[in-house]
């Protein structure tokens, strides 16, 4: 056996080391009434995650080591563009940390803050693994790592009714999903005798109709972690039950690696059945967009209404594996980090705000611009960022998106999509409206936010104002992107 | 990076000063700085080119520059200027420095007024600059979304519904003009976003084949339309002047609803001609439609604002309808139409404005023998009415005239109708304007409030002489600049003729 | 002759200084810039006469007149088929006299001001118009091109629409000077699209062809020179105040009397008929048949207005259909030319002559009446006949000129009138007999109802009281102009008249003005003379019976006699009132409002109706999102099935 | 007689429906929970099954191995969910879990 294979998955290792320390820490660490474990929460783990993220750069960077690289036999498959989603992942891991610092330092809180890290960050490796399955084994097992754990963050706040309301959604849905996945892998395996990506894809035909149902099944799975109707009915209520700091962990992490794995998978498995995927992706993408937006319109609950966002956003995500081409690849990730830039940055302020004041309703924000004119300009940003509105960087990732779709010859979706995002932004603007124009006779009163949340702030609307117009992003992530 | 990126370049630094700036004085010290420079470039612009164009210089766009933006996706920074950008661009500085004067005692909170009011110029300047599809797209947006905030929180009446109103129904048409543009793109082979790199292809055909002009062509004619007032597209423009503020309703009737003109003329027309020769009729029907039905409507509006908003509707249609009448002479007209409607209208919206702030109605029927009371406004108002119903001398007349001796040169039955039909509006032009000057200035002044009123103050006063010495320097003397637009104008034109 | 681009620069540049600076201004220096700048140009004019009759206008070889450019540039190109829109000065008989019309009468206008206007509110403004008409009148006589004449046709229109808005408190003047300007605007409309036909078709906007390839695609489109010229006409017409367009002019005298006196009485009302001579070689050589819509609009025109004119009790109204009344003569001389060689055999091309003195001795005349109206209103400060009568005694001044210019109008020889509307109704009976008699019954209506005016103002029943109140008097600067134009009436009527009578035979009018610019000499038709004198004579004697005497039983029992008659020539054949109709009930009522509420809630409802109905789907499928697991899950399934089965049947 | 695929097959079907079944139809969440390890346990025939009979080496039955350990993991922390609820609402029907919804 051959132990070097442990180097090729380096940023799993280092994320495992972290978990261990911040384990270890956690344990030896006392805790006290009022800062609770002190450094904790939350400079150390920021830190250990941040070198991770930048050692995991390495293979990148430096041409001494290869990227490329199996391990396990080829159940572990490295490439490039899976080190580029991993460091985006982690990145957006640290901004989550930066949201949670101010929640876990409530007292009830205090001698629970060990757990959370480490249980997110279990989260996160799990997706590694998936990320980088070449296997439906290490695939699977990556999968359930990441949505096990999850459950116990969304019952994290134990007093909560609503958050244990939403972990019970949260786990039966999400059982009964791998459930009906583990049937459909298990029809591959099957009909095709193996479970590796590469083995399998020749053995797979248009005409099988056992491999077209699990086809389906596993799009069922998959969607349902990146929350596409018909499978996303969890979503709003885990989103609105969850403490927010998880909420948004769920918004964008769990969701952009599932979407990579998603595509992955397409592009090495099914393949020769692109076609039957295409129209599936078709109507679910249509599907997802207009009612996410549709139920969005009516929200009241502010974290309700970004769960609605978040499912039409990952309906345009989504675009991108239609056809599953280069161009494609390079729109997904690259929406991905910009989604993930915004969409951490409203929950930014939407989890300060509820920590300040406990406001959680958009009605809440009326008047915010005036009692507090620079959270709500930066919150602005994100939200048009969120809506494609130049010249911040949604408007470069959907006007990419889009293209990649309209190349790949989906003209009329692209269209459905496009008039749709009138729709969201229509809604957008609502939170918008609230926050500048509609008066309001008790104001959630002035605050200032500390120095974690200035700082995840500032990372994110650096991210929003700049991942666009500098093109050095697009263009990196588009020389590893692969595909049919 | 040549002086043409200084137009986006100074409103970048004027966001970047009114970050900066505390207080009200210092606002008004970066934006009277900022706005003036950009008025000295435009002028230098234009004398330059002109010079250059005298000069032999026949490049298609002058100062071109160029550097790749988006390698994989041969988007690329793009831009240049002919004859219609330098005109446009000279409205728009014109429309800003005065827009900066009329919004110069607006409150609450002037700074971020101000932040917005320059994102919405960058947008606008960086449009008429570009020459890169993307860049024209993205710039186009950029000026369409401030317009919200601008609406939102600084207008008047039922600013919420007609802010939402215009914001969502021109990011409508901006669906379809992307759409558009992706088809132009892919269908020139993918390999260029420059506009005259995909017009002026190499070898006979064009690139994209007839069936697929005929689908962009309508996209792209409507998603800019929307922002022309296209007929029957053209609702938010009432309601959304009524409620934005003064300097705001100045920018978006003078500029902005020009992008859309100019984006038909330089996108739908100059990159689709054949679709442009087949279909024209379609939109020439819905032109024609707006010029008649806006002025019709103006009839019998009693909010001064909404008065406007209609002669807009109908002066825009105009614009479109002089484009797709497809000879040089109506186009030149067309553009010399944006230019004089975009002046005439923001003198109106700002005196409208300027009435407004002191009367606190905006209703003909409530006031009477202004005149008297406010002189200065009252005769400036005449002003821009005789400039409205194009009174020779002032803009409107070369511009209309252009407009309707070069549609008259299509020498078929249904052209001509439709001009027939288009000189009428000059008559009804005549009607609302006077029943309104007539209503609210003449007379004797009985409401005791309106007596205590004063004229303008000084900036007022600036602003509003500019923008007359403007209209008046286009009446007397058009033909330098006629012919600065021609010049541009003609090869595309006859490349449209010879793609049929 | 390039200073006579100074015609119009003078009162250009007066207008700006006095209508930017005006308002620092005292009265006086505001009248005398505006005056001096008119004098500048009455001599200028003058001289360029002097200068183009008599010493470089006429061509050494064929001994007729030719036109003279000294100016002319390209002001907007047009980019289609060579099209360019000029501008430049044009001088040729016609211009040249109106130069000098236009000139004499808006020098006595801006005199006669300093008294009638003397304290106004807004005299500067008042000045700065004047000096705008003048400006633009001038620009509309000598223009080289259609397209010139248009613009300063439409900014003769504004300043009359200002001019006639002077006074902008009164209701009346307000409605007044809307309904002149929308009125002649909507004329202008068709001149408009005959100048767009005739440009296409001739490719140039010059009045004559001087391109081959012009006539060439002329000969092309065969009747499409005649329509373009109909359509002008139909722009002549309005501003000239033809039936039925002719509703403005009586309520135009809202303005200021002198306004009336220049504008619509000399100057402005016969731009018309000056364009319809402008383009006159066309009419007779490209659209000779369709000419008597021309004379048969003037004819009837001139009926109507003296019909009307017979009833009014304004005297400002009398004045104004007279006006009217006398220019359809000019129109029908005009229609009745058939030719353009002049010459004792050829009485065919008289109209023309005739058409053009008439418009001269008109201007003169008709300003002197309505100047001498002017000082009796400020003199009894109101136009109705009833406050007058009887101011002989109060204003002789003014009763001597008024007298020679309603005999100058009757057609009493030796007066100027006279001459031209003996050559005019000789042109007529040259064309056809009816026409002629018809011209001459309507000559007589013109007499009456000018000395019924007469009698009722200086004769009659004196209204006792109001005199007493404040006893009318004449100003000396008013009554100058007054005396200069009756001597001029006098003059060119006494030396027309013996001359046309072979007396002597010197110059005529005839020699400076026909229809080939060749030398005429005005020779009258003894008979036609005469009649027109007799008929003329005896509508006087008629006036004189019924209106002067201090009772007037014969008038009262004619007005009982035919109450409705009387009522409706009083109410102007309600014409005013089909307009009203037609305007708001229709136009405005059927047409605008329909409009507006369409837009309103058809196209505006269609799009709120989009927002609306997201909404209400929101509201409809949230049931959807039921909060029970169970159901989430079975949706799961479900969707999953569907999604087998649509890769199956597909 | 030898046993073919297809009994399995059939086998697994039925219990997958069953679960299903009993996911759909049971207001306890214990039962809930229980019927999902019906649809797990369904999956986990398939690939013992398929490795036995159809396929070479061992890849199903390391899978099987695998959910199964897994299936337990998830049920364990479903049920300390479920126990959580319990405290709160006194008791444990799954349509009581409706406070979040539209």
């Amino acid at each position: 056996m051959d132990y070097s294979q442990f180097l090729n998955m380096g940023q799993e290792l280092s994320l495992l080391a972290v978990i261990l320390i911040l384990f270890v820490a956690d344990l030896f660490m006392c805790t006290d009434r009022k800062s609770g474990k002190g450094v904790l929460n939350t400079p150390l783990p920021v830190i250990l995650l941040t070198v991770h993220t930048l050692l995991g750069l390495a293979p990148l960077v430096c041409p001494c080591c290869v990227a490329d690289a199996t391990a396990f036999g080829g159940m572990y498959v490295s490439s490039n563009m899976a080190i580029v989603v991993k460091t985006i992942l982690s990145i957006g891991t640290i901004i989550v940390f930066l949201t949670a610092h101010e929640w876990l330092k409530q007292p009830e809180m205090a001698n629970k803050q060990g757990e959370y890290y480490t249980l997110t960050l279990f989260t996160l490796l799990g997706m590694y693994f998936m990320v980088s399955a070449g296997h439906f084994l290490m695939f699977f097992i990556g999968l359930e790592l990441a949505s096990v754990p999850m459950t116990a963050l969304i019952a994290y706040s134990k007093r909560s009714q609503e958050s244990a309301e939403a972990a019970a959604k949260y786990i039966l849905t999400a059982l009964f999903s791998s459930g009906l996945m583990l049937y459909g892998i298990s029809l591959l395996y099957g009909t095709t005798g193996t479970l590796y990506f590469e083995q399998m894809a020749p053995q797979i035909s248009a005409t099988n109709l056992v491999q077209l149902a699990a086809l389906v099944l596993f799009i069922g799975g998959i969607g349902f972690k990146i929350s596409l109707v018909p499978f996303h009915l969890w979503t709003a209520d885990a989103y609105q039950g969850a403490p927010t700091a998880v909420t948004s962990y769920l918004s964008v992490i769990s969701k952009g690696a599932a979407a990579f794995v998603l595509f992955v998978v397409l592009y090495k498995v099914f393949a020769p059945i692109i076609d039957q995927a295409n129209l599936l992706f078709f109507w679910i993408i249509i599907f997802s967009i207009t009612l996410a937006n549709i139920f969005a319109v009516r929200q009241k609950n502010i974290k309700r209404f970004m769960a609605f966002s978040a499912i039409s956003q990952a309906g345009y995500l989504v675009l991108g594996v239609m056809g599953a081409t280069p161009q494609g690849m390079t729109a997904i990730v690259y929406y991905l980090l910009v989604y993930m830039v915004a969409n951490l940055g409203v929950f930014l302020i939407i989890s300060i705000t509820e920590q300040r004041s406990g406001k959680l309703l958009i009605s809440d924000y009326n008047g915010f611009y005036r009692t507090n004119p620079k959270l709500s300009f930066l919150m602005t940003l994100a939200l048009f960022s969120l809506a494609g509105i130049p010249p911040f960087a949604g408007f470069f990732s959907k006007f990419f998106m889009f293209m990649a779709a309209f190349k790949a010859g989906f003209v009329v979706l692209v269209l459905i999509a496009l008039v749709n995002t009138v729709i969201s932004l229509y809604y957008y603007l609502l939170i918008v409206k609230a926050m500048y124009i509609n008066p309001s006779d008790e104001p959630i009163p002035t605050f200032k936010s500390d120095g974690y949340t200035k700082l995840g702030l500032v990372l994110c609307t650096l991210g929003v104002v700049l991942i666009g117009i500098i093109s050095w992003f697009y263009s990196y992530i588009d020389q590893f992107s692969f595909g049919l | 990076m040549n002086f043409l990126s200084l137009f986006v370049l100074i409103p970048l630094l004027m966001l970047l000063g009114l970050w900066l700036a505390k207080g009200v004085k210092a606002v008004r010290g970066v934006m009277v700085v900022g706005s003036s420079l950009l008025l000295v470039l435009a002028t230098y612009l234009t004398i330059d080119f002109l010079a250059q164009r005298a000069g032999g210089n026949t490049a298609e766009m002058l100062y071109q520059a160029s550097f790749t933006w988006f390698e994989p996706l041969n988007i690329s920074y793009r831009v240049g200027v002919d004859g219609i950008s330098v005109a446009m661009l000279l409205l728009s500085a014109v429309i800003v420095f005065t827009g900066t004067f009329v919004s110069w005692k607006l409150s609450p909170n002037l700074k971020d007024y101000f932040l917005w009011f320059t994102l919405l110029s960058m947008g606008v300047f960086g449009f008429f600059i570009s020459i890169d599809m993307f860049m024209m797209f993205m710039f186009y947006e950029i000026a369409l979304i401030p317009m919200y905030l601008l609406i939102g929180v600084w207008g008047t009446g039922q600013k919420e519904y007609s802010a939402m109103k215009l914001t969502l129904m021109l990011m409508g048409g901006s669906a379809f003009l992307m759409l558009g543009i992706f088809g132009i793109f892919y269908g020139a082979g993918g390999q260029t976003m420059n506009i005259l790199d995909i017009a002026n292809h190499t070898g006979g055909a064009h690139p994209i084949d007839f069936a697929g002009q005929c689908i962009w062509f309508p996209l792209t004619f409507v998603g800019f339309g929307v922002l022309g007032a296209l007929f029957p597209f053209h609702t938010w423009s009432p309601d959304g002047h009524a409620s934005a503020p003064t300097a705001v309703s100045m920018l978006h009737a003078g500029v902005l609803m020009k992008l859309g003109g100019y984006g038909c003329f330089r996108i739908a027309i100059f990159l689709l001609p054949e679709a442009a020769n087949e279909l024209n009729w379609i939109f020439l029907i819905l032109t024609g439609i707006s010029v008649v039905y806006g002025a019709m409507s103006a009839c019998v509006q009693t909010d001064l604002k909404y008065i406007n908003a209609y002669s807009s509707v109908s002066h825009c249609g105009l614009v479109l309808f002089g484009i797709l009448m497809l000879t040089t002479t109506s186009t030149t007209g067309a553009v010399l139409q944006m230019l004089s409607h975009g002046l005439m209208t923001a003198l109106f919206f700002a005196l409208i404005g300027m009435i407004y702030g002191r009367t606190h109605t905006r209703d003909v029927r409530l006031m009477t023998g202004l005149m008297q009371i406010m002189p200065f406004l009252g005769v400036c108002f005449v002003i821009a009415g005789l400039a409205n119903l194009g009174l020779p001398g002032l803009s409107g007349f070369v511009a209309e005239m252009s407009i309707f001796v070069g549609s008259f040169q299509n020498a078929d039955t249904f052209h001509r109708v439709l001009t027939v039909m288009a000189t009428c509006s000059i008559v009804v032009a005549a009607v609302y304007i006077l029943r309104m000057v007539g209503k609210m200035l003449y007379g004797v002044c009985t409401d005791e409030h309106h007596l205590k009123l004063t004229d303008a103050t000084w900036e007022e006063r600036f602003a509003v002489i500019c923008l007359i010495a403007c209209i008046a320097g286009i009446g007397l003397f058009p033909s330098w600049i006629s012919s600065m637009i021609s010049d541009s104008v003609a090869p595309i034109i006859d490349a449209v003729k010879q793609a049929i | 002759m390039t200073y006579t681009l100074f015609i119009i620069l003078l009162p250009l540049i007066s207008f700006l200084v006095l209508g930017i600076a005006g308002k620092w201004f005292s009265h006086k220096t505001a009248g005398w810039i505006g005056t001096l700048a008119l004098a500048g140009v009455t001599v200028l004019s003058y001289y360029a006469a002097y200068e183009y009759f008599f010493v470089i206008g006429r061509d050494a070889v064929t001994g007729a007149f030719e036109r003279q450019v000294p100016i002319n540039f390209c002001w907007l190109p047009f980019f289609d088929q060579g099209l360019h829109f000029d501008m430049g000065i044009l001088l040729d008989p016609i211009s040249v006299m109106m130069l000098i019309v236009i000139s004499t009468v808006s020098f006595m206008v801006h005199i006669y001001s300093f008294g009638y206007m003397k304290g106004e509110k807004g005299f500067q403004r008042y000045y700065a118009f004047l000096s705008l008409f003048t400006m633009s009148m001038l620009g509309l006589v000598v223009a080289t091109n259609i397209f010139q004449m248009y613009l300063f046709w439409e900014l003769v229109g504004v300043s009359s629409y200002l001019l006639i808005g002077f006074y902008y408190t009164s209701p009346a003047a307000i409605a007044a000077s809307k309904k002149a300007f929308i009125v002649t605007r909507f004329a202008d409309l068709f001149f408009l699209i005959g100048i767009l036909i005739y440009g296409f078709y001739t490719g140039s906007f010059a009045f004559v062809f001087d391109t081959p390839e012009g006539l060439a695609s002329y000969a092309q489109a065969g009747f499409i020179l005649p329509l373009a010229l109909t359509l002008m006409f139909i722009g002549g017409a309005g501003k000239s105040a033809m039936f039925p367009l002719h509703i403005w002019l009586p309520d135009a005298m809202e303005g200021p009397t002198p306004v009336s006196a220049l504008i619509h009485a000399a100057t402005m009302v016969v731009a018309g008929v000056f364009q319809v001579a402008r383009l006159f070689p066309l009419w007779v050589t490209y659209a000779q048949d369709w000419m008597p819509i021309i004379i048969w609009v003037g004819v009837f025109t001139a009926f109507y207005a003296a019909a009307v004119a017979c009833a009014q009790s304004d005297i400002k109204r009398v004045l104004a259909f007279s006006t009217i009344s006398q220019i359809a003569f000019m129109m029908v001389a005009l229609g009745v030319c058939t030719e353009l060689q002049t010459g004792h055999e050829h009485v065919g091309s008289v109209g023309y002559m005739a058409s053009m003195f008439h418009l001269f001795t008109h201007a003169m005349f008709k300003a002197c009446l309505f100047l001498g109206a002017g000082c009796i209103i400020h003199a009894v400060h109101s136009n109705e006949m009833n406050a007058m009568g009887g101011l002989r005694k109060y204003l002789p001044l003014t009763h001597i000129t008024f007298l020679v210019s309603c005999l100058a109008i009757s057609g009493i020889p030796f007066f100027s009138g006279f001459s031209s509307k003996d050559e005019i109704i000789t042109a007529c009976m040259a064309y056809s007999p009816a026409v002629g008699y018809i011209m001459t019954g309507i000559a007589a209506m013109t007499a009456f109802y000018m000395f019924r005016l007469y009698y009722g103002i200086f004769w009659g029943t004196e209204n006792k009281e109001l005199h007493a109140a404040h006893h009318p008097h004449e100003t000396k600067v008013m009554t100058w102009p007054l005396i200069i134009l009756s001597i001029i009436t006098v003059g060119v009527g006494a030396y027309t008249t013996l001359a046309g009578f072979g007396m002597f035979d010197g110059y005529s009018f005839g020699s400076l003005i026909s229809a080939d610019g060749q030398d005429y000499r005005i020779h009258f038709d003894t008979s036609v003379a005469l009649t027109s004198t007799i008929v003329a004579i005896c509508a006087i004697g008629l006036a004189t019976w019924i209106f002067k005497g201090e009772r007037q039983p014969i008038a009262d029992k004619l007005y009982a006699t035919f109450p409705r008659l009387h009522r409706w020539a009083y109410k102007r054949f309600y014409m005013d009132e089909v307009y009203q109709f037609v305007t708001h009930k229709i136009i405005f009522a059927c047409v605008s409002k329909p409009i507006a509420w369409f837009d309103r809630h058809v196209v505006d409802g269609f799009f709120n109706f989009l927002a609306w109905g997201t909404n209400a789907t929101s509201n409809g499928i949230k049931t959807l999102q039921s909060g029970r697991v169970q159901q989430y899950a079975l949706v799961y399934l479900v969707g999953t099935i569907l999604l087998i089965a649509m890769l199956l049947i597909f | 007689m030898n046993i073919t695929i297809d009994y399995f097959l059939i086998l697994s079907a039925v219990m997958l429906g069953a679960g299903m079944y009993g996911f759909f139809t049971r207001r306890n969440t214990l039962a809930i929970l229980i019927s999902i390890e019906l649809i797990l346990n369904a999956a986990d025939i398939n690939f013992a099954a398929f490795n036995r009979l159809c396929q070479t080496g061992i890849e199903g039955y390391v899978f099987t191995l695998f959910s199964i350990a897994i299936s337990a993991a998830e049920t364990a922390i479903a049920i300390a969910v479920m126990i959580n609820i319990y405290r709160m609402l006194k008791n444990n029907y799954v349509d009581e879990l409706d406070t979040l919804k539209w």
